[in-house]
């Protein structure tokens, strides 16, 4: 197992776009690529799969080049079918491989809810314990020019819901890369949820192979006033609000969950505890969302510190729409964090 | 060879084909304007599938479609206007803007809805089906699909069940030889897609999907059939999509596909080979096709100028619809 | 459309097992068979469909004997293809039919997610509800006598999360024939979710059809210094919990979700309120889960009457195990929430 | 007829399927006692496909199977201990308890796990043989499955891609014409569940499931095939269960199925016919096939006792193997 001789990142390290001194700025989409790349080169159990990985686009370009250098049999076209391919890649993390199964939207999750919720989630503990499902599957959240009802959707929260796998949502690119060598090198399976418009983010990234594991978060910046607690894309729409807020006086913690499943849960409750407010900041919809159990964790764990009522900032309880002036009021940004932060002073 | 189908029949064909094929060439040339804000999926040179299908149903029959819709809407009778307007995101679009090209409907013209995920359309066009026979209104129903839906578990169910209940219902499988970019070898072996009825108990047929007159009699005998109770067919058109998997931009410079392999395809483009057909059968005149062409032309001069003119939804209207 | 003349019940009725001078008492399963049959009375375009419902059986008797008095073309056996009969009923739902779709086990609906969540839930939005899908889903949540992993899943909460659902869980007969009335009255999907340890329960149900509306609980038992917010079987729970509690001098206000998307948030933040306290029982899993939403609403809502942190009683973050040994100690009890309230005065 | 095959093999088979048949006959005698505390498949009337399958298969080679999988483990290779073990959900079951009859596994038997969930296994055993195609290994991967399981998207999403990258796996259908109570022909148009192979570019095979001689052949040449690297086969062994969908008692009173047509497969009773064979042709006589009998009952007294004797798992261990 050439897994356990990585290094793994437990710092909770705080960085996003941190440039260190010489060290090499690679984008969101860089990360992932050379991620893969070296998953591969480190254990001959590794293959990609997945419908299109190997054409020109390569996965908005998270997979190009890779079937080139690998060969077709470790970075594989698939067909469309998408529960009968989940199925495929579980026979094989049972029988010893680590495939990591892609997707170019969460949206054809629901395809294959069946061998993921019934089968993946749930093979370890029904052989108990004697077969595990080493199995990543990464899907990309859609966003913008019309992309609608069935290629936007959020759908982290279905999968945080069920017990035996993990769900992790990198927001840098240097998470971007430990946690999906983390959730390859993991026995488990795991569901890495990227964002699209996140690939062109930069920041410094090792070279050399490294991991992050699951369920741990991480403080973005520091503050006093109030915490929001976010994740992903949502990530950058926190630290904004956080700098706005700055100017009027209001210090803003920025808590990444990296992790929404398991969560973070000291983190979180430590933050709350501090600042005493707590705004949630979810890429998905609200009901029964990332944004309830986080805020439920602080009613449960937190009660005695928050001065003010939680406030959730997710997606309005409708389906994508396509027109773009609907869709531009659909996606919550920065104004209104730092609006509804300054309700609760 | 098209005598035995009457002129306003052929001349009905050409004309569809033709609407189609300029209406996404407008798409085409002022997608640049960044104004028709959502993904297109264009089917220049598919047209004559839409055409050849369509002229055999009946306003109240049902269509279901997918990403690539906009022909087998038009070609099934909904106004370019509601159509543009949709594109442009507008509120008086044929989904009123929430849907964009990828889900077009029209129920008042038998298009109750398309959708985006593969596959996804065709036990939905079964349960239409199922409903027609209910409702005993003679009603049948159509979808169309691409070549990668087959390899989906729904095309199978959804073709189990229509073959056991006998149920009034065409599966029209446009196989372009592409499912995004990937050829229809990596995906499938090496089996005709029609060939897959017969492990379902229906008939199968495959043919040349650019040959608009193909595609009319292999789709007249199915709807015959189901009409009369017969039960399902699958038919299987070959053709190939001129443009990239999505967007105005042809996709082989960038090599996703082999230019030969195009070049071929556009040689036998559907259109120009028909409307030859009918000119050396005199069916038609260059005069005739030049005047259509113009008409067309204005038709969507006038859809585009309705759609730009048009009002975006309120941003008050969030959550209407919903429910 | 009969479906306008039906008297609906909005009055949040509270009774449980309430047996009326001279009304006929019957069974939760019967409330049910009665309702579908009313249904397919009323309306030429209602059927049923589903694996196996015209067996003797007939559904744990939910559906017996329907396939003899409306035939075999409106209570139809189905194949084994849960996505594909899902989207036979949105067709049959898009084009002018009201069908129910009936799953022995929530645990076949991961099979049919994309139907449900990709088209039935955005089909109205999609054609800017031009197009509705009155579709009625019922699906029965197994336990006990090992049945494990894969038959005895609780899955509400991955319904709850997507919006153009709504989803339903009686707990009492009365309620189970007004819901699912007032589902299939309803123009939109809607997931009714059953327990099959409450087909026995009796109750004083009306013979006419009534209607219940989605997005209304109703107040169980009053009391006045905790809010047990439960639903389906955790309303039995936390009713015997309560009446344990009262011995002990702690009054306990039990609060029946019934519709657990939307949520009454009126009534569960009233409750809140008056109470000061709150528990919330749940069939299923926590992370994400029907709790959290609650929890976080009392967080939004009702934070400033909180005495102390709200609490959470689900299972276990395990698949379910099949060993009695186990299966006992997996699910909850009255005893668990009795002990829970203790801890909180 | 059995002359081609040698003795061993001859009685290796039949040996298997009256273990089988013995241990499901002592699960019913034992149930009403109820300290088998989960539901029970039995596949009694069925043994000679797990038998008939099996024998063809290396230790390491894979098996994947469902609800009904108690004959496929005991022919893998389970052992009848940790088999009855887990049936009485102990902690040294072969799913330590945490799966029950449902979900029984012995990796090192070459049983990864077999799945409750109709149509699961398929393409999960398709996996297993993409797995053993890149390993190297040279095993080939097994999935049994009902008829009812051939309705499932999965089932052709799982052929599709076996037959396009050729890989050993062989697809092995029970049709026992029933899925829970709803007959075949309710279910399914007319067509051999072994015919759907061609639409997927691969040899079907169908026949009686209840001659075992039947399954080992037709099995012999699959695994010939999937070891050569010729790829997929489809096989459907027609049978039938002798008992209701699930639990010890017949169905046949309530009126679930017909008696005249139990009561004519119960007279081809798979193990009975094979027995006779035998002796007929001098292969066993009557007093091997009572010492068999014999033995085996020993063997399953000695499980059941040991099963009752383990210890349940721990309530303090209901988070161990989540992940
Ligand atoms: C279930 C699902 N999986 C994947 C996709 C992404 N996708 C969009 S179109 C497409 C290719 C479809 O190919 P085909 O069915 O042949 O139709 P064509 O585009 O060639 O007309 C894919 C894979 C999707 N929309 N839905
Ligand atoms: C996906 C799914 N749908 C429904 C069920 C309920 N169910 C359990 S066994 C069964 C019948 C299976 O029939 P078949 O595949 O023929 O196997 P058999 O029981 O006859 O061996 C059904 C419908 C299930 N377990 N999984
Ligand atoms: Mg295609
Ligand atoms: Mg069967």
């Amino acid at each position: 197992m050439p897994w356990t001789k990585i290094q793994a990142d437990d710092s909770r390290r705080p960085g996003i776009f941190s440039s260190g001194q010489g060290v090499r700025e690679i984008s969101y989409r860089d990360a992932i690529r050379e991620a893969l790349g070296q998953a591969l080169d480190m254990d001959p159990d590794v293959f990609l799969i997945g419908e299109g990985i190997d054409d020109p686009g390569g996965v908005f370009g998270t997979t190009r080049g890779l079937s080139e250098v690998y060969g077709a049999e470790r970075v594989m076209d698939s067909p469309i079918a998408e529960n009968g391919m989940t199925g495929v890649a579980i026979g094989a993390a049972v029988t010893g491989m680590r495939p990591v199964l892609i997707h170019m939207r969460v949206d054809f999750l629901p395809l294959s809810m069946d061998q993921i919720i019934n089968h993946a989630a749930k093979w370890s503990y029904m052989t108990g314990g004697r077969v595990k499902v080493p199995l990543t599957i990464r899907a990309i959240i859609g966003r913008g020019w019309g992309s609608a009802a069935q290629h936007s959707q959020s759908l982290q929260a279905l999968f945080a819901h069920i017990p035996g796998l993990r769900v992790l949502m990198p927001a840098s690119p240097y998470d971007a890369k430990g946690l999906l060598l983390g959730s390859i090198a993991s026995d488990s399976p795991t569901v890495v949820i990227e964002h699209r418009w996140l690939y062109d983010q930069k920041e410094a990234v090792p070279e050399e192979a490294y991991i992050i594991h699951a369920g741990r978060g991480t403080i973005r910046r520091e503050g006093t006033d109030v915490s929001i607690v976010a994740s992903s894309y949502m990530v950058y729409e926190a630290l904004r609000a956080a700098s706005e807020l700055e100017k009027r006086g209001m210090s803003a913690e920025v808590v990444d969950l990296r992790s929404v499943f398991p969560l973070d849960e000291e983190l979180i409750v430590s933050s709350v505890r501090k600042t005493g407010r707590l705004i949630i900041a979810d890429t998905g919809w609200r009901s029964c969302g990332i944004s309830a159990e986080v805020a439920a964790l602080a009613a449960e764990k937190a009660l005695d510190s928050l001065k003010a009522p939680v406030k959730r900032i997710c997606l309005p309880p409708a389906p994508t729409p396509a027109s773009p002036a609907l869709e531009q009021a659909y996606y919550p940004t920065f104004q209104q964090i730092v609006a509804t932060a300054r309700e609760m002073q | 060879m098209t005598g035995r189908i009457n002129k306003e029949t052929l001349t009905a064909l050409f004309r569809t084909m033709l609407r189609i094929r300029l209406f996404e060439d407008r798409v085409v040339s002022l997608y640049p304007d960044q104004e028709m804000k959502c993904p297109v999926h264009l089917c220049i040179g598919q047209e004559a599938i839409a055409a050849g299908v369509c002229i055999h149903l009946r306003k109240e029959d049902y269509i279901f479609s997918t990403h690539r819709s906009h022909g087998h809407c038009i070609a099934k009778g909904m106004g370019l206007r509601p159509l543009a307007a949709e594109l442009y995101g507008r509120s008086n679009g044929c989904s009123r803007g929430r849907g964009g090209s990828m889900h077009l409907a029209d129920p008042e013209n038998g298009i109750p809805g398309t959708t985006a995920i593969v596959g996804g359309c065709i036990p939905i066009a079964v349960g239409a089906a199922l409903s027609a026979r209910m409702k005993k209104n003679g009603r049948i129903a159509v979808a169309f699909f691409g070549d990668g839906a087959a390899e989906e578990g729904t095309f199978h169910e959804g073709l189990n069940y229509a073959s056991l209940r006998k149920l009034p219902v065409i599966f029209v499988c446009e196989n372009n030889f592409y499912a995004t970019n990937s050829p229809l070898k990596a995906r499938q072996p090496e089996v005709n897609i029609a060939d897959k009825a017969a492990g379902h108990g229906m008939p199968g047929v495959w043919g040349d999907g650019n040959d608009v007159m193909f595609v009319h009699d292999a789709c007249k005998e199915a709807v015959e059939r189901a009409r009369a109770g017969g039960g399902p067919t699958l038919l299987e058109f070959r053709t190939y999509r001129w443009k990239g998997h999505v967007g105005p931009d042809s996709d082989i410079e960038t090599g996703c596909r082999p230019a030969a392999e195009y070049e071929e395809w556009v040689r036998r483009c559907p259109v120009e080979m028909f409307g030859k057909r009918l000119m050396k059968e005199a069916v038609l005149s260059q005069g005739d096709i030049d005047r259509l062409t113009v008409s067309i032309g204005a038709e969507i001069d006038d859809a585009m100028e309705f759609a730009r003119r048009s009002p975006f939804p309120q941003q008050s209207e969030m959550l209407d619809h919903v429910y």
